[in-house]
């Protein structure tokens, strides 16, 4: 299974923390194409993160991990 | 624990304390805060969230960086999450080194890479509605329009 | 009083609380402490003197030049004097600004210039003797030997 | 009549924190040549400030002046 999080706009418009979900096997890609789609979500500036650390749209999601979607940040 | 998150008010002198050694001349605080006009539009209060555990991973990962660029150099990071009100603070970055120009040009570096790579929104409201706050407004996190490859890995 | 020379160890959150406002985005802080070793050489205190009623117009000056440079900055300075162990405060300047890359800079301003203008001399105590430092050692105050036509007169 | 400041290491050799003596109608620069004769001082890299206002050599003591002599300062 995978934890798939969200944070800021994202999760005012999926209106869930997190999802809990099997993903493995699919790319990042694939994953967000779902998500716009089920969810009417734009990622295309959102980068994602995989158990912690940013990742590239390509990488392969493992049994496991935890994905975030991260909007551009606004720290500071 | 040099870097934190914190639903409480931050205590600047604690850390402030966690730079302090024999072999620093100088100490450099950034403290950020609430302001309230920006554009000349009101804000009310701000609302930080954070994917805290990450947050704390990258707050950890200036600090390495800054240790390896500026010698001798200590650091320490505090950001604020939850509700905040004009002038109250947000975040706190504390650098020591044993030369002052390093202790403001490391300080410097640990607030912008903030704002490129640390997973913490902010929530404005104003007196006609909210918004997070991305690259739409004022800050242009991701100049790139996401984090670079020096940013994916450490 | 913004401007301070100060027998007493300086409270820092004091000094910041000065500069607090609702216009400011950023605070920084500078804070000099007295650190162990200088060249391989081993301090064990200061003794800090200041000419004080000239001293407090001298920081009040360089508060004067930083509103004048950097808009909407409220700087607030003070200086301990007496005798200081390794990693006590010797100074805190406080700078708030609207937007941060002015608070760093308009800090840098202030430190500079105190070694530059402000009547205050730190004598180093060493195990092997004791020295006033002028510019014959680490320090060049008055880079071209004294202060120069433009920190003569605000 | 005047008072003249001494310190850090002016003062140490002077001894005395301040002198009061009636120095008007003299430079500064005359001030200094009278300092450095009667106590061994040297005066060339010393600014003198005038009513804590730092003064140029050419200026003219007036009777009340406050001058102190202020040696490279080296605080922050």
């Amino acid at each position: 299974m995978n934890k798939i999080m969200f944070f800021a706009h994202l999760r005012d418009r999926v209106g869930e923390e997190s999802l809990t979900k099997d993903f493995s096997g699919k790319t990042i890609s694939e994953l967000k194409q779902m998500l716009e789609e089920n969810y009417g979500l734009k990622l295309d500036s959102v980068m994602a993160a995989v158990n912690e650390e940013f990742a590239s749209d390509d990488e392969v999601i493992q049994a496991g991990d935890t994905i975030a979607f991260i909007p551009p940040v606004s720290g500071g | 624990m040099n870097f934190e998150i914190s639903k409480d008010p931050i205590d600047i002198q604690s850390v402030i304390d966690k730079v302090v050694q024999r072999e620093a001349g100088a100490i450099t605080t950034f403290i950020g805060t609430v302001r309230e006009l920006t554009h000349g539009k009101k804000t009310l209060y701000l609302i930080y969230e954070a994917y805290e555990s990450m947050a704390v991973k990258k707050l950890e990962q200036i600090g390495t960086e800054i240790k390896e660029r500026w010698n001798g150099a200590e650091v320490a990071i505090t950001h604020r999450t939850g509700k905040l009100d004009i002038t109250d603070v947000a975040v706190v970055i504390a650098v020591s080194t044993p030369h002052r120009a390093d202790a403001y040009e490391a300080n410097r570096y640990a607030i912008e890479r903030i704002k490129e790579i640390v997973p913490i929104w902010k929530k404005e409201h104003w007196e006609d509605g909210e918004e997070w706050i991305g690259n739409q407004l004022e800050t242009v996190a991701y100049p790139k329009g996401k984090p670079e490859a020096k940013d994916l890995h450490e």
